[in-house]
Formats: structure tokens, C-alpha cells, sequence
């Protein structure tokens, strides 16, 4: 048990701080060109993807390093990076399996956020069973064609390029038919529409595909191996990546709220204060989980259904928090830019994107603890 | 004894449901969701016709039905199963109550046959801004008329109301005044509230010309007034969370993921039957509740609280669950399942915490000696 | 929705209370002999079992005024009966299959406690599934031999008979082969050993059955219909009694709590106090969800899946407040006279015994909702 | 980095889990429940001499092995999954902690070695009867020798103690003083605590003889004694927390209904699946508090605080689960399940209910600007 940060690690952050201190000098607003703006300057002093190779952009780091620069960001509430989604799936994807060419091609502009990037995984009857995916992609002589309906696609609207799942091998085991592409967003037959959700806002996109082209070197990996090549990264940086950028909107959300109590604008009462107190636990402990996922990545451990452990105590520490806020703020004073109630909502879907909570449930019970699979219907 | 509905508050609540699934689906209150008013007056006025929703509790000398509190709720319940924001809780029940409550003959004469008649609608100003709902801070003073100053919160259906009933300071205790709509000095601003099928606002009066109603209103006369509102959210409740556990069942029997429907997994089922528990639950406090108001007066005081905060709890709990089980497509902005869990997170404020009605259940069991036979 | 009290309760009340008042104006302990002698006094008044026909001691009473007299006796704490496993299951049983050589055997004598029974019905392999039990009765000639064990029998060892469930047709579907038996616990081979539980306390026995001969008139109702002879009553009077006696059970336990309160011997925290309130909700949602099963029943309509929701309210509210009660009260000065915890410890198997949790949500998920029965295991 | 045992713990872990399993096991305990000390002194001086429990966190200047305190939590972590009662964490770890803490050179020299060769054991009174932890009442005065009187509760092992070390009013602010066994006017009674595997007394002292072992402790000296025993405890439960996982998932494996392991269900699954959540959230929460009471001693006061609450918390819920998912079976006092189950119970209360130590976080985080960075 040893948690102190090694004389490396401190440099690497103290670097990271001072290029923040001065890039974020002047005001940043938070829209998508600013944010496109903000991974450019980033991308200038070799900050935007640390833990990626040297050729293309990276420094090398460790995934240590890689989880200092992303709480580091949080911590100056530096703006988002436009091209996060192609920053965190499409970049370790092309770096495990793309050719020399598409790496070559694709991973400087991910970096320089020249290409937007998103992710067609979902499916309306592929849910919690994405295995159920039916957009399929067909060989006409050596062009794939592809048509299906995709949901839940970040920046749809912004994108250049899809990372792209679709059934190769109709015939094939539901998860040994499926192949990873790179889709043009800009080809003919891709129909972005966007997907208002409950908060009322449009975050998401539902994408059409109708007989859309795709060259030969659109394929990334193994032809059938995709759900192994787009899922490459989710129990890596993917996994480090996701948790600590939630846990550090968790705590600025935390501390803004306890900024109001300290300043009486918020007067929580007796069992209030307990939820708070409850809160203060909550991302305690998520940041500890999370320092231990780091821990066991940096050992050389894969994290397995570790992540499923990350995945509940994020989504419970997320809510409880946002229904705290809801709860304790009035209506003409609300935490949220967004107006009262807007994280009580958003957070909703923590329990459902990424794997629903009933899904974690059955993946720790069966695969960690070796409890029976259920009885398939006869 | 007969703890359920008779064959005419069926019958009532058949008709309610009827009228409702025809004259404002949900489908059309969406569409109302921008509008002036969030609900067609022409549908009010035909609920009025057809169903006599004005008149009902209002006494057959004012022109009303004098139905119980019990058909009162049976029809708020169908309105919360519908989310239909027809103006029925603001101005035929709770403004009704305070006028039958608090205002004297005269203006009981004046106001109630032309609130049973759907010709005017009211609603009541009772909770201040940053007060707790019966530490009247709003103010009437004046020697020959009467001017109202202060700032009233989650005031229903403010710009539908012809007239403003508005709980006041009026120098010897709180009292009802009327404040017609347009008079000078106030100022209707819609809250941002959460529930988009049940409009608040915030109303502040400055100078205000009001009509004095009637003599200041005891403390347990205000009181009551708040029971009953509890109360009539508690059914409400009921209604938002039965409708959210039958859309839960219904979508868990045909949505099917691993080549099952999701309700044949023990997970999904479970949850269905822990919704179903806690809709029962309320819907026992609540129905118990409604019929105290009329029988066991002196009961209302604890039931209404068990039932508000017994009701919000469960109507949170089961309009959550219900998102969670519709999975991502309860999470798009097209699917009711957020208007349910709006509705219920938002009635679940009104009029009180479910916190803040145990902590008052709390003091009235502990403080001397037992007041009721909690043997009932 | 009507809950005022007719005039004809009202004068049964008054007359049950007059009488109350006079038998319990003499100090009455509470072992097991004086409650035998306690149930002697209500019998001599015709006040065991009102519910029963004149004839077998009873009042021809309604399901309501039953009710009423289940709840006087609570209120007025009188002692608890002494066979009240003989009134409560064998009674409806006998009432309604047994033959009229049998009523007039063992009705009278279980309303004046003469004789004392027990009920052998769960088993150690057989808990949650009740209809996998293995005890079985072969016919030898015209008698029962009885082999088997029997787990969770109150009274085991003060009984004189008990109501046993024993497979009589071993090819039959697993509930056909039942069949319904009084069993004499003196008869040879009956062996009765207390069953120690986690309070400490032995209020349950093991009983083993090692070839215990049975004449031909000891079976009741139709061979091979035991499952549903030897569950007649549970969703009428002992649908009443039961969840009526516990609600009394703990009321006086939250009436205990809330006097200490008032003296400021037990002085909660913020917390605890709204502990307390929702135990005073959850209390009072019971009275009514108890309520709304007699008028059920006074209305002639099947219980059927409503038990179940009453007893999901049950045991949420009375491990809710016996954990209150535990958490409020100190060391020195414990409420419960078992001691410090033992409520607490004791209320544990409200979620285990007569249907665990798991499986009244099954029920009601299956029966009372619809969903689908699980598959089976191919 | 290594957010987990080193190979040492590691090797450290599994000879105490070894020494466990043959020295004391449960059934040895249960045995010696009725017993006069609930434990087996010569085991205790086994443990000594095969493991050097008695002396690990000793300074090796007083015959000691100056282990950290993640090596003393990786011992405490075993014998709660063992719910072994030897008196480790009192002698070895609360006593010894206090004398390191508050006592001078002179009387650490008097006492250490002889708790590290586990010739003698001692115990701390801190908590007085009534009071919160750190408000003392219990006094000490007189000129030539000092007289103790008061009363404590909750003192582990007290009967087993050669030494009581009191924290006492010494007139000049709190401070620690030794009672030797069988001091005139000391009165040791057992506590009717739930916990049957960790005895508590209830000692009074009636101007009891005591040796002051140092000068007056400052208040943040006290308050790390109740961090110390609030981490040490939240260590100990995350061992009978993983001990009653374990159990429910194996009885879940093996046991059938329906013609089906009871495993196979998802309402038992799933609240496996939460029993681990909790108990690996619990054991992240301790494991840091220990490597912070050595490495980050300012962090301890909110890291113990976090640890503590967290840790009760899981304990209690995963040790009730684990009775649920055992059925009747674990319903009987033949079976381990309630043995656990009380030690969860019994321990979330001791040296403070998660809701204090949520409390104390919340007015320290709100109270004046945050004292912590939150980033880590």
C-alpha cells in the first residue's frame, strides 16, 4: 500500500499546471468552436493526449501521468475538448488496431481537433444487449455498403468521421459477426437527426444510415473482430479517462454547493445536511476507487469487472448528489447553469447509459463472484 | 365498511378517465406545453358542462353539487394519471375550500356560483416566499379599500385566474382577500419550475387594491386549508404513480433484450413489484386521508401528513423507476416517462417536503401526552 | 369508500371491552400455563374464537367484528393465547375439510386449550418451496406411516397434535402429492427438540418423524389435496390475524419508544427523529393497508395477491422500527425486555418466514402484474 | 503507486489468516463464549510469539517490530472476517497507540516492552458514559498519588486487562493515567452489548489510585486516538463484511429451491452483486486511512471520519443481506450468520454512529473555507 506520488509524477503535473495557468488566462467560453479552439492550443504545447506516442502528438506518458493530466484539467475547470469522443474511442482503437496508414491518416487530426470524430455503437433494439445489433454492412464487390439506425451519438451533427459497428457475418455468433469501420459522416446516405432527451436539450444525435459507401480501408482490425477492436480502451484509458472527468464534475458540483452553504444561500436542514455529509462520503470514496483503478492499470492488471465497481459507485454518487442539489436549492437560486433540477435529470441516464445498472449487477454477480448464469428460456 | 371506491365514484371515475383520454390526451397537452396557458380553456369548460368538475364540491345553494372530498380525489387522481393540467386543483378545489373555509356568506354568494358555472376561474396565494406556508408575511392595510403588498410562490395557474385568493396579514391574524387579475401593482412571473404539466408562478403584490372576504382566519383554519392541499397533491400522486407503474409493466412485457422480455428478468420484475407496493401504499393513505377530511375532521391534521409524504415518496420513487426501467428510451425528451417524474418530484415540494411533514408528525406524537388513540 | 363503524360493531366492541376490562383486572403473567389459563377465561365467556359457529364455542361473528376482536385484545394487552397455532391454522382447516367426527373431536378442545397444537408443514430442504417437501406417509394396511423432519414449529413441545403436511402420492406434480394429517405428538417415534434461534431464545422446536404410525381418520380432507386443505384460512382469518396481532405487536413497541421520547429518556438525533416520524407513517399506513383487507374479505372478495403487500408492509415497517429502536436506546435501558438489539434481532426472519421478501415480489410480479414466470432451467 | 497490499502484507495476511484458522477458529469461539474472557490467553500468547502481534507497532527502541499502520489493519482485517476476540485491537493497537500518543518517555518504557512481549495487556477508557467521545469528564486530582473517579463505557477487554489507561480531567486539560487491576474503588461490569464476540465493560472508578503517564494531551492528540480507533474499527468490519460475502455466495452456489441454486436467481445475485459493491467500497475507504495515518496525518481526521461511517455502513447491510440470503438456516443460533450481523451492529456504534461521523464531516467541510484541497 503506497499512494505517494513519485518525483516524475509531481514534475509532469507541475509542468501541466504552469502550461494551464498560462493558456487559461484569458476567458474561454464553452461552445463547440471554443472548445475546438481549446484543444488546439493544447494540442500546440503537446497536452491534448499525453499518454499517446511522440509521432503523433503524444508525450509517452505513463497511465499514471495520464490520470494526473485529467484530473489536472478538471482542476483548473479548463473547457472540454471538442474531439473528446474521438480523443478517448477512436484514438486507442486506430492505435491497437489500425493500419500504419490510418494511423498515419486519422490520429494527428483526431489530436488537432482538424477531424471530429463519434461513436455508432447503439442501436434502438440494442440496448443493454448490444451483441443485437442489426445495422449491417455488405460486401459489393470491394465496397461495403451499410444501412441502419443508430442512437445516442455525441456530436453527430459536428462529426467528420464515425467510429462505426455493424454485422458483417449475418450467420456468425451474435458478437463474432460484427465488424469496427470508420464512417464517413459527410457520404451519401448518412441522415444525422438530432435526439432531444429529457432535460430538453439535443446532446445526442439518432443517425440514419441508408446504403452508405464505404471503401475497402474503411475496415479497421480483423474483419468479425469488432466488438473485441471497439471496445479496445474501455478498460484503459477509456477507463480511466471517463471516471475521473465524472468524478471531477461531481466534485464541482459538490463544492459549489457547499460554497453556498458556507455563504448561508443555501440552508440545508438537519436531514439535508446528512445527505450532504453522505455526498462528501460519496466522491471520497469514488476518488479512491478511482485512484485504485489507476493503481491496478499501472501494475500491468487488466481491470475487468473492476470497471462494473466503478460504473455503480459513480452512477450512486451521481445521483444522490444531483437530487441533493435539487433539493436543497430553491427555485430562483439554482447550482445548475442549466436551471434547477437540470443534473437531477441528466444523471438520470447514469444508471442507464454505459450499461444499466441491473447489467453491472449480473456482470459482477456472474463474473466475479462465480454465481450461476441464468436458465436461457427453453 | 368500504375501503375502496362505491359504484358511483366508479362511475365518476370512469367518466373522468373517459373524458380525459378523449378531450386532452397527453399527446395534446404537449403541444399546449408552450402556449399562454398550458391548457385549452374550451376543455375546462366542457369538463365543466359535461362532468360539472367546477361545481362539484362547491354546496347546491351556490349552484355546485356538494360532493365529498372522496370524489373530489377520485377525479384529481385521473388528472394525475393523465397529467392533465386542467385548472381543477387550483380553483375547484383549493380556492373553493378557501372560500368555503374563510370567507364570509357575501362573498361566498358572489364568487362560488360563477367558479361552479366555469365562468371565472380562481386559485389562492398562500405560501411566501422563503416562509414556511403559515408564516404569513404578505400584508393588507388600508382604511377604505384594501392594499396588498408581499410576494406569494408556487401560486397555481396565476394567469389563468380571474381572481387571486390571497392569505394575508390583515393586522388581527391572516385573512382571505381577493385580487382581481390586472390590478395595478402585481406582477405574475411563471416559475422555472421542473413540472411543465402543472404551472407555478410567483405572484408579488405592491399596493395592491384587495377585497377583504371575510373576519382573520383561526390558525387551525389555515391550517386545514393546508391539509386539504396536501391532501389533493397526495391523490394526485396516486394517480402520477399508478400510470407510471402500468407504462413500467406494460414496455417491461414487450421490450425484450437477450431474447427475453425484460420483464421476465427477476431484476425488472422485482422493481415492478416494489412500484406496485409503494403505489399501494400511497394510494391507502391517501384515499384514507380524503375520507377523514369529511368524516374524522379531527384526523386530518395526521393523515393528510402521512398521505403527502407517504404519496411524494412513493411517486418519486415509482416515476424513477419507471425511466430506469424504459432504459435509454425513458430518457429521451419524446417519451411521457419524464413528465411523470417531473410531476411527481415537483408535487413532492409543493406544500411541504415529505421531510417536513414528518418532522411535524414528529412533534405533534412526542410533545406531551398522546392526542389521538393511535389505535385508531 | 366508506370507514365508519356500524352500530352492531360498536355494541360488539363495547361488550368485548366490558369484558376485557373485568378478566384482566387481576394481574395475568405471561408464561405458558397462564396463558392457557387466560384462553380458559375467554372461552368460558365464548371470546376465543367469535368468528367460529355457536356450536364449537364461537359467536357466528363477522370477518369484521373479528377484526375488532383481534385488535381489543391487543389494545387492551391482554396475554397472548396459548394455543393459538391450534385457533388461527387448524381451526379454518378443520372448519372447512375436516369430517364432522373430527370437528366435534378437536374443535371444542382447541377453543377451551385443552389440547394444544402446533403446525408441520416447513422442512429443511423445503423453505422457500414449500411443495419440494420430502416427509412422507405410506400406507401401511389401513395406517399412515410417517416418516421425516419438520423445521420452525412453535409449540413443538407443549403440543398435543399438530397439523402435518406429508407427501402421500410420490409421482404426482410436486403440490398434487400432499395430503393433510393431524399427527398425535405423543404417538411412538415423534421427536420433538427446541430449535435455538439468533436471539437466543428456543421458541421454535425440530420435530423428527421416524416411522410414527397414523390411524386411518388422522387424514383430513382428500388424499393428495393437501396443499390446499392445509392452506385454508391463510388469505381469511389467519389473513387477519396475523398481520392485525403484529401491527398491535408493534405499535406498542413505536407507543413505547415515543413515551420514552417524551420523558427525554431516549433523546434522538435530527436523524433519528425522522427515523421515528417515518415509523409512525409506516405504522399507520399498515393500520390501513389492514383495513382495506377486511373490507376486502367483509365484501366476500379473495385475498389472493394482497397478502402479499401486506406482508412486504409488514416487514419493512417492523425491521424499520425495531433498528430504530436498537439505534435510539442505550446500552442501560433497553425497551424490549429481552434486552438491548432483540427486536432487532428477532424481526430478521420477518423478511425470511411465511414467504421471504424475494418471494412475495415474485408473486406479486408473476400473478398480480402479469410479468413472466422465469424460464426454467433446460 | 499500489492501491493494495505489498507482497510483505500480502505475506503478512495470509500467516495471520493461517494462524486463524488453526488456532481460533469459530467453533473454538463459540466455545468460549460463555467463558470468563471469551478468548484463550495462550493462544493470545501464541499469537505473540509466532506473529509478534502483540509487539508490531511497537517502536523497535521498546522490543517492537515498528510496522505501519496498513501492516496493523492488514491483522485487524483478519481477525474481523475470523471474529477472532483476541485482544489485539485493544492492547495491542488502541493502548498502545494512546501510550505512544500521550505518555512520556519514562512510562513508555515501563509499559511498551512488556505489551510487546505479551506479558501484560492493557486497555484504553476513553468513552465516558453520556458524553461524546472526547468531552471527559472523568477526573483525576490529589496531591501525593492521584485518585481517578467517573465512569467509562465501552472499554474492550477490560477484564482481561492488567492495565486501564483512563483519559481523565487533570485539572489542566485532559491527560492519560494508568489503573492497575484490582485498584480500590474501580468497578468492571459487562455490557449487555449484541456484540458477542468483542467484549465491552462498563468501568467505574471511585477515587481509584492512577499513575499520570504524561502531561495534558492537547485536543487534536485526543481527537487522533478516535481516529486511530475509528480507522482500526473500519478495518475490522471490512474483514466481517468479506467474511459474510463469502458465506451468502457460497450457501447461494450450493443451496437449491425451484430445482435451482438460489444463485441462479437475479434477486439474489444482484444483492450479492451490491454486498460486494459495499464491501469494496468499504475497503477502499479503510486501506486509505490507514496508509493516511502514516503518510498524511492531516488527512486522518477526515479519511478515518469517511472510513468509519462507510465501513459501518457496508458491515451492516452486507451481514443482514447475508442472513436474508441465508434463509431459516440463518436465522438459527447454530449458524454463524448472526454472529457477524452483531458484530456489524455493535461496531457501527462504537467510538461514534456513521451519522456523527457524517456530521462531523459536514461542519468541518462547511465551517469556514474548505481546509482541504477536494482534488486530492
Amino acid at each position: 500500500m503506497d499512494l505517494a506520488r513519485s518525483d516524475a509524477q509531481r514534475v509532469f503535473r507541475d509542468e501541466l499546471r504552469a502550461f494551464l495557468v498560462a493558456a487559461l488566462a484569458t476567458e474561454v467560453t464553452d461552445d463547440f468552436e471554443s472548445q475546438r479552439a481549446w484543444q488546439r492550443a493544447l494540442y500546440a504545447g503537446r497536452w491534448v493526449a499525453p499518454h499517446w506516442p511522440a509521432r503523433y502528438g503524444g508525450r509517452d506518458a505513463s497511465i499514471e501521468q495520464f490520470a494526473i493530466f485529467v484530473e489536472e484539467l478538471a482542476r483548473a475547470r479548463a473547457p472540454q475538448l471538442a474531439n473528446r469522443v474521438g480523443l478517448q474511442t477512436a484514438g486507442p482503437v486506430l492505435l491497437t488496431h489500425g493500419s500504419d496508414d490510418q494511423r498515419e491518416r486519422y490520429l494527428p487530426r483526431i489530436a488537432s481537433a482538424d477531424d471530429i470524430w463519434c461513436q455508432l455503437y447503439s442501436e434502438p433494439g440494442a440496448g443493454s444487449d448490444l451483441t443485437a445489433l442489426r445495422t449491417a454492412a455488405r460486401l459489393d464487390g470491394d465496397t461495403w455498403r451499410v444501412s441502419g439506425q443508430k442512437v445516442w451519438t455525441s456530436f453527430g451533427a459536428e462529426s467528420d468521421f464515425g467510429l462505426l459497428l455493424a454485422r458483417t457475418e449475418p450467420d456468425a455468433a451474435p458478437h463474432r459477426g460484427i465488424s469496427c469501420f470508420v464512417c464517413d459522416m459527410h457520404a451519401p446516405g448518412v441522415d444525422v437527426r438530432p435526439l432531444r432527451t429529457m432535460t430538453g436539450e439535443s446532446e445526442f444525435a439518432e443517425v440514419f444510415l441508408d446504403d452508405v459507401a464505404l471503401p475497402p480501408d474503411a475496415l479497421i482490425g480483423e474483419r468479425g473482430a469488432g466488438w473485441e477492436v471497439g471496445n479496445t480502451g474501455l478498460a484503459s484509458e477509456r477507463g480511466v479517462a471517463f471516471p475521473l472527468k465524472e468524478q471531477a464534475a461531481l466534485q464541482i458540483l459538490l463544492d459549489e454547493l457547499l460554497d453556498r452553504v458556507r455563504r448561508d444561500r443555501v440552508v440545508p436542514s438537519p436531514i439535508q445536511r446528512d445527505r450532504i455529509a453522505q455526498d462528501i462520503v460519496n466522491l471520497h470514496v469514488l476518488r479512491l476507487m478511482n485512484l485504485k483503478t489507476v493503481s491496478q492499470l499501472s501494475a500491468g492488471a487488466e481491470l475487468g469487472t473492476w470497471s462494473s465497481l466503478i460504473k455503480l459507485t459513480w452512477e450512486e454518487a451521481a445521483q444522490h448528489l444531483a437530487d441533493t442539489v435539487f433539493e436543497t436549492t430553491g427555485p430562483t437560486d439554482p447550482i445548475d447553469e442549466a436551471g434547477r433540477g437540470a443534473a437531477m435529470l441528466r444523471y438520470r441516464m447514469a444508471s442507464i447509459a454505459g450499461g444499466t445498472t441491473q447489467i453491472q449487477r449480473n456482470i459482477l454477480s456472474e463474473r466475479r463472484l462465480g454465481l450461476p448464469r441464468e436458465p436461457r428460456r427453453t | 365498511m368500504q375501503f375502496g371506491l362505491s359504484d358511483d365514484e366508479e362511475a365518476l371515475r370512469e367518466s373522468v378517465a373517459g373524458f380525459v383520454s378523449a378531450q386532452c390526451p397527453l399527446a395534446t397537452t404537449r403541444q399546449l406545453l408552450d402556449g399562454p396557458l398550458g391548457y385549452d380553456p374550451a376543455v375546462w369548460r366542457r369538463a365543466g358542462n359535461e362532468l360539472g368538475l367546477a361545481a362539484m364540491i362547491i354546496p347546491e345553494s351556490y349552484g355546485g353539487f356538494g360532493a365529498s372530498p372522496v370524489a373530489a380525489g377520485v377525479v384529481l387522481r385521473e388528472l394525475g394519471r393523465g397529467l392533465t393540467p386542467l385548472p381543477y386543483l387550483s380553483s375547484a378545489v383549493l380556492a373553493t375550500t378557501a372560500l368555503l373555509a374563510l370567507a364570509d356568506d357575501e362573498h361566498q354568494g358572489d364568487l362560488l356560483p360563477s367558479l361552479a358555472a366555469a365562468e371565472r376561474l380562481a386559485t389562492i396565494a398562500i405560501i411566501d416566499e422563503d416562509r414556511p406556508a403559515l408564516a404569513i408575511a404578505t400584508s393588507a392595510a388600508g382604511r377604505s379599500g384594501v392594499a396588498v403588498s408581499g410576494t406569494k410562490v408556487s401560486v397555481l395557474d396565476a394567469e389563468a385566474a380571474d381572481v387571486i385568493l390571497v392569505v394575508a396579514d390583515s393586522g388581527a391574524g391572516p385573512a382571505l382577500y381577493a385580487v382581481d387579475r390586472g390590478s395595478p401593482g402585481m406582477r405574475i412571473e411563471r416559475e422555472n419550475s421542473l413540472d411543465l404539466t402543472r404551472r407555478q408562478f410567483r405572484v408579488s403584490f405592491n399596493e395592491t387594491p384587495g377585497r377583504p372576504l371575510g373576519p382573520a382566519a383561526s390558525a387551525s383554519g389555515l391550517a386545514r386549508l393546508v391539509d386539504v392541499a396536501c391532501t389533493a397533491l397526495a391523490i394526485d400522486q396516486v394517480g402520477v404513480a399508478e400510470a407510471a407503474l402500468h407504462m413500467a409493466v406494460d414496455y417491461a412485457k414487450v421490450r425484450e433484450q437477450f431474447a427475453r422480455p425484460i420483464g421476465s428478468f427477476q431484476a425488472v420484475k422485482h422493481l415492478c413489484a416494489e412500484m406496485l407496493l409503494q403505489t399501494e401504499r400511497a394510494s391507502a393513505a391517501a384515499f384514507y386521508a380524503l375520507w377523514v377530511a369529511e368524516s374524522e375532521p379531527d384526523e386530518l391534521a395526521i393523515a393528510s401528513r402521512v398521505a403527502k409524504s407517504t404519496c411524494s415518496d412513493a411517486a418519486v420513487a415509482v416515476t424513477s423507476a419507471n425511466v430506469q426501467i424504459h432504459g435509454g428510451i425513458g430518457y429521451t425528451w419524446e417519451h411521457d416517462a419524464h413528465l411523470y417524474y417531473r410531476r411527481a418530484r415537483g408535487a413532492a415540494l409543493m406544500f411541504g417536503s415529505p421531510e417536513s411533514h414528518r418532522s411535524a408528525l414528529y412533534e405533534r406524537l412526542t410533545s406531551a401526552a398522546p392526542q389521538e388513540d393511535p389505535w385508531g
